[in-house]
């Protein structure tokens, strides 16, 4: 099986090319179809590896350049549970995005086509590879793909605007990334992530470590929009077309943590073993503030798809602060609720999306009342909007439940509530926006909210033939995460192998195969009764601040909330230079920490 | 935020990175010390197994030849995001009909472009042996023909520039380099493998299937650069043939 | 002596992302970013310098001789196709937001769109 | 190796040249201005590539230097200098 994981890369970038190569001789319908094949055979192996790899990791070695006395000279794809899972779900995602703007971007050239299969190629090879460069590599791949998508309606200054938000902010990330490669080389000259891992426990910390590890990860954090390189994030959702935003949502943002877990476990863990709560801590602070920081954002927009970018935003934190525990049950808890907002979130972005070809607007106070008598949207977009809040058993219930159960294992009892009120805040939102586009409830002005956007949406195809099938499944999927069964246990037991940085190393140096426990059992796991408590607490906050957002103008208020509504905005400013300063601050403020508490 | 209150938060943070940049870079083994293994691993193992005495196109195209896979598609990836940006969604060009450029450039410029792009060729074939390769080869001819542009004017360059010559060339290039890494996998060995042996030393042979994947990367630069230069050079021309026309 | 490369190489960084916060032309804050990119060349490829040590090019040199590291340059190719095509990009996107907005000031741009 | 040994001194003063010319770069407000320090800095980089030992890295960076950044960048400087009327004829 060792054949699967250059696949998920070559599959996808080999059908690009295919694309651009026979555009002038194949139809464009043709086209289409061999670019929805190679995205569904991308899903379809990442299933497959993703099952295989669960009694084992699977590892290619490209150009058939293994190791030799443990130092490695070639590149490397280690395909374990979760990276398999991941590049499935990108698969998945992009195959959806693909048929959905089937009917939906009516004029959408092969352009569209290449730069999606790109940007899944890029994916893929980004979640699988063991080589730092390499997976540099990828991140600029994804990104090149990435920003030309996001500019993708250049009529318009908004999209212009987002995308050259985008490019700069991550290639600064990408610099950084660069710099830390290149520091952890010259002290080991390694590439590979299990050998720079091994030479670090060796070579114990020390400055060049710590600012290795800062450069990295927060070069990796801008991917995935923790505060503060988050900025970004909300000007190019809100502008790129739905399809695409429903990838960008569903896995590119969570992509940069998988990277940051990834070097974690694999390279910078045996370096820190006697600091990790150190470590653990600043991300487990940033992911905090990134929660609470993206649902209060997501509170205040009126734009639908400001309004979700800033939910991703809020979800990344939560992830992040999963992984920020350190343990095997936050890291599957951050794993299950990547798998849930996936879904969801892109169920959120294709329901805008048909939302936009019916009603030609995305503000939330213009199109009140006016997608009255659509019970099918209307029951997608609350029941994405509700999932994610997290109630008993539905949508991001299980993945919070896990980090709930690993926080307080770690005696951090004070972290389920914030992200339980985040998520329901970012709910909340999304609740309100929908409770006034389907049901026409509510205030029809609010001054609170961001100023109005001038830009009208242009015109999209409606076949709600193709879209809301399309749209209807990604949604369910994304709600009946939570009762898979066995799926706790095997994300769990998929952690555990994650973090065994050890066992890793000597897979891939020697190819000495881990040894695994049994199977894990097809269970329901008994959940303890704080989460279930704390999910029906989440849901009803999530409805009550809906219902106050919504005649919140005529419940008076405004005066104590309208400062600090001010100030946030004024953060979100919209200035490529502020956004580099912030950056800036952040990797100081990183690297600053860490200098003081790793020692 | 005002300009000001931007600049004052952002030095002092840029302070603390610069000093943080240079608290890790103290780190690292003294300029001049590499301390391995990576590098001398390769070097060791480079000219005799793979017959090739330039051990940086051995590990661009050989032992890291998945990096430049990446690369090409970076490339690629550029090209078409540049493509739907100057266009448009639609992607097709909108053709600019004139003749824009000087007469008297056109006499002096026959030669010089077949000279940068032979040097570019040689460079390509040459890169197993000698400093040169497929991004370097490719971007030379490239070079060639935007002086051919500027020599023969601007009907003649779009002939050249035509997309429907281009785009499957530039795919080729692209699909050429996965198709190469597909047909080991095929074969039954990894992806990228080296089939046909390492070749000669010293020579345009040198190098197995890695010298094939040399060649796809320089047709996939000197198609790519060309469609660069094209769109960009366009952007400039397109407006100056309407005022005339 | 032995650390001036590096400390270049952080210099020239900071310089780079100094000039991208304070420009006011997305064109100059373009070439800024290739001038914060440049930093990675210089800094790999001073990691992979052996003092007294040539190419790593053995045509015509006996095999064994002390050459630098090949590793550190086939990185910095890579970094130098990604910054053409970055630029390249980037000043795609400028010459759009031109046509669109009039002007290439990214505190303009913003104010334009709210 | 002593010819090598001689090229010690050049290459910090290359090193010194590149710390001066990032500066110069940023510092040039006016494009096309900044188009030609720009083209200069990266010579003075194909120099130290030289003599860093990485005559592939150094040719890489001569093309870009000389073909590719000027191409782009001309362009992009000319018609950011058009007024909007013009912009709109195209």
């Amino acid at each position: 099986m060792s054949w699967i994981p250059p696949l998920l890369v070559a599959v996808p970038l080999l059908a690009a090319a295919v694309v651009v190569a026979t555009d002038h001789v194949l139809p464009r319908r043709v086209e289409d179809l061999v670019a929805i094949a190679a995205a569904a055979t991308t899903c379809a192996l990442g299933i497959v590896l993703m099952l295989r790899s669960e009694r084992g990791d699977v590892i290619h070695w490209f150009g058939g350049w293994s190791p030799r006395g443990g130092v490695a000279i070639g590149i490397d794809f280690v395909a374990d549970p979760l990276a398999a899972a991941l590049a499935a779900l990108v698969g998945g995602l992009v195959l959806v995005a693909l048929v959905y703007s089937w009917a939906y971007l009516e004029e959408a050239a092969r352009l569209f086509d290449t730069l999606m299969l790109v940007c899944c190629g890029a994916m893929c090879g980004f979640a699988l590879s063991g080589d730092l460069f390499n997976m540099f590599v990828w991140l600029e791949l994804m990104g090149v793909a990435a920003y030309a998508l996001t500019g993708f309606e250049v009529k318009d200054i908004g999209p212009l605007q987002g995308a050259v938000n985008f490019a700069i902010v991550n290639g600064i990330g990408g610099y950084f990334v660069v710099i830390g490669i290149a520091l952890a080389y010259a002290r080991t000259g390694a590439l590979n992530l299990a050998q720079i891992g091994q030479a670090l426990t060796q070579g114990g910390s020390g400055g060049l470590v710590i600012v290795a590890m800062t450069l990295v990860v927060c070069g990796f954090l801008c991917k995935a929009a923790v505060v503060p390189f988050h900025l970004w994030l909300a000007d190019a959702y809100a502008v790129a077309p739905s399809p695409v935003c429903a990838v960008f949502a569903g896995v590119m943002t969570d992509i940069g943590l998988l990277g940051v877990a990834r070097v974690y476990w694999t390279v910078f863990d045996g370096a820190f073993a006697a600091d990790r709560a150190a470590v653990g801590d600043v991300l487990l602070s940033l992911g905090v503030a990134t929660a609470l920081l993206g649902g209060a954002m997501a509170f205040l927009q009126r734009h639908v798809k400001r309004m979700l970018a800033y939910s991703v935003i809020c979800h990344v934190g939560i992830m992040l602060a999963g992984i920020g525990l350190l343990t095997s049950k936050g890291l599957a808890g951050a794993a299950d609720v990547l798998l849930a907002h996936g879904l969801l979130a892109a169920g959120l972005f294709l329901t805008t999306g048909i939302v936009i070809a019916l009603f030609r607007s995305v503000d939330e106070l213009h199109l009140h009342g006016r997608a009255r008598g659509r019970p099918l949207l209307a029951a997608l977009w609350f029941g994405a909007a509700l999932g994610l809040a997290g109630p008993p058993y539905v949508g991001l219930y299980l993945g919070h439940s896990l980090i709930d159960d690993a926080a307080s294992a770690t005696g951090r009892a004070w972290l389920p509530p914030l992200l339980w009120i985040a998520g329901a805040l970012a709910s909340a939102s999304l609740l309100r926006a929908g409770a006034r586009m389907f049901l026409g409830l509510g205030a029809h002005r609010d001054r609170l909210l961001a100023p109005e956007m001038k830009e009208r949406p242009p015109a999209r195809g409606t076949r709600l033939s193709v879209l809301a099938p399309v749209t209807a499944l990604v949604v369910v999927l994304g709600l009946v995460v939570s009762v898979v069964p066995g799926l706790p246990q095997r994300t769990e037991a998929a952690a555990e192998r994650f973090r065994d940085r050890a066992a890793y190393a000597s897979f891939v140096l020697h190819g000495s195969p881990a040894a695994h426990g049994p199977q894990a059992a097809f269970a329901l796991e008994p959940a303890s009764l704080e989460s279930i408590l704390y999910g029906i607490g989440a849901t009803m906050l999530a409805l009550a601040l809906a219902g106050w957002g919504l005649y919140r103008p005529e419940l008076g208020g405004s005066r104590l909330l309208r400062p600090p509504a001010r100030a946030l905005k004024a953060l979100h400013s919209g200035v490529i230079g502020d956004y580099v300063m912030w950056l800036t601050v952040g990797a100081a403020l990183v690297g600053g920490i860490w200098a003081v508490t790793l020692r | 935020m005002s300009r000001r209150i931007r600049v004052a938060a952002f030095v002092p943070a840029l302070v603390v990175l610069f000093a943080l940049l240079l608290w890790g870079f103290a780190g690292m083994p003294d300029f001049g010390h590499y301390r391995g293994p990576y590098g001398f691993v390769l070097e060791r193992i480079a000219t005799p197994e793979r017959h090739v005495t330039n051990v940086v196109n051995a590990t661009t195209y050989d032992y890291r030849g998945f990096d430049t896979m990446g690369e090409e598609f970076i490339l690629f990836a550029a090209v078409t995001g540049v493509v739907l940006l100057l266009r448009g969604s639609s992607g097709s060009r909108r053709r600019a009909d004139d003749d824009v450029r000087s007469d008297s450039i056109r006499l002096g410029g026959a030669v010089a472009p077949a000279l940068v792009i032979l040097v570019g060729l040689w460079l390509v074939a040459f890169g197993f042996v000698t400093p040169g390769g497929g991004f370097q080869g490719g971007v030379a001819v490239a070079a060639g023909a935007l002086m051919l542009f500027v020599a023969v004017g601007y009907r003649a360059w779009s002939t050249l520039g035509d997309e429907r010559l281009l785009d499957p060339i530039e795919g080729l290039g692209a699909g050429g380099y996965a198709i190469v890494g597909l047909a080991a996998l095929v074969s039954g060995v990894p992806f990228l493998t080296n089939l046909f042996g390492p070749g000669v030393v010293g020579t345009v042979r040198s190098g197995g299937s890695a010298a094939l994947l040399n060649w796809a990367a320089a047709i996939e630069v000197a198609a790519a650069n060309v469609i660069l230069t094209t769109e960009f050079v366009e952007q400039y021309i397109a407006p100056m043939v309407r005022r005339r026309g | 002596m032995s650390y001036l490369p590096y400390a270049v190489s952080a210099w020239v960084c900071a310089v780079g992302l100094y000039g991208i916060v304070t420009s006011r032309n997305l064109i100059h804050l373009a070439v800024c970013l290739t001038v914060t990119q440049s930093s990675t060349y210089v800094l790999l490829l001073s990691v992979g310098y052996v003092q007294g040590g040539g190419p790593p090019i053995f045509k015509g040199v006996e095999l064994g001789t002390t050459s630098v590291d090949p590793v550190v340059q086939a990185l910095s190719l890579t970094d130098i196709v990604v910054s053409v095509t970055v630029l390249a990009l980037v000043l795609a996107l400028a010459l759009d937001v031109h046509r669109q907005a009039g002007t290439v000031d990214p505190d303009e741009i913003a104010a334009m769109h709210g | 190796m002593t010819v090598l040994a001689t090229l010690v001194p050049l290459q910090y003063g290359l090193f010194g040249l590149v710390a001066l010319g990032a500066p110069a770069v940023v510092l040039s407000r006016d494009p096309l201005r900044m188009t030609v320090v720009n083209g200069l800095y990266g010579l003075v980089l194909v120099l130290l590539f030289v003599l860093l030992g990485a005559p592939d890295v150094a040719l890489s960076m001569l093309v870009v230097t000389t073909v590719a950044y000027p191409v782009v960048l001309l362009v992009a400087i000319a018609r950011s200098r058009s007024s909007k009327e013009e912009m709109d004829e195209a």
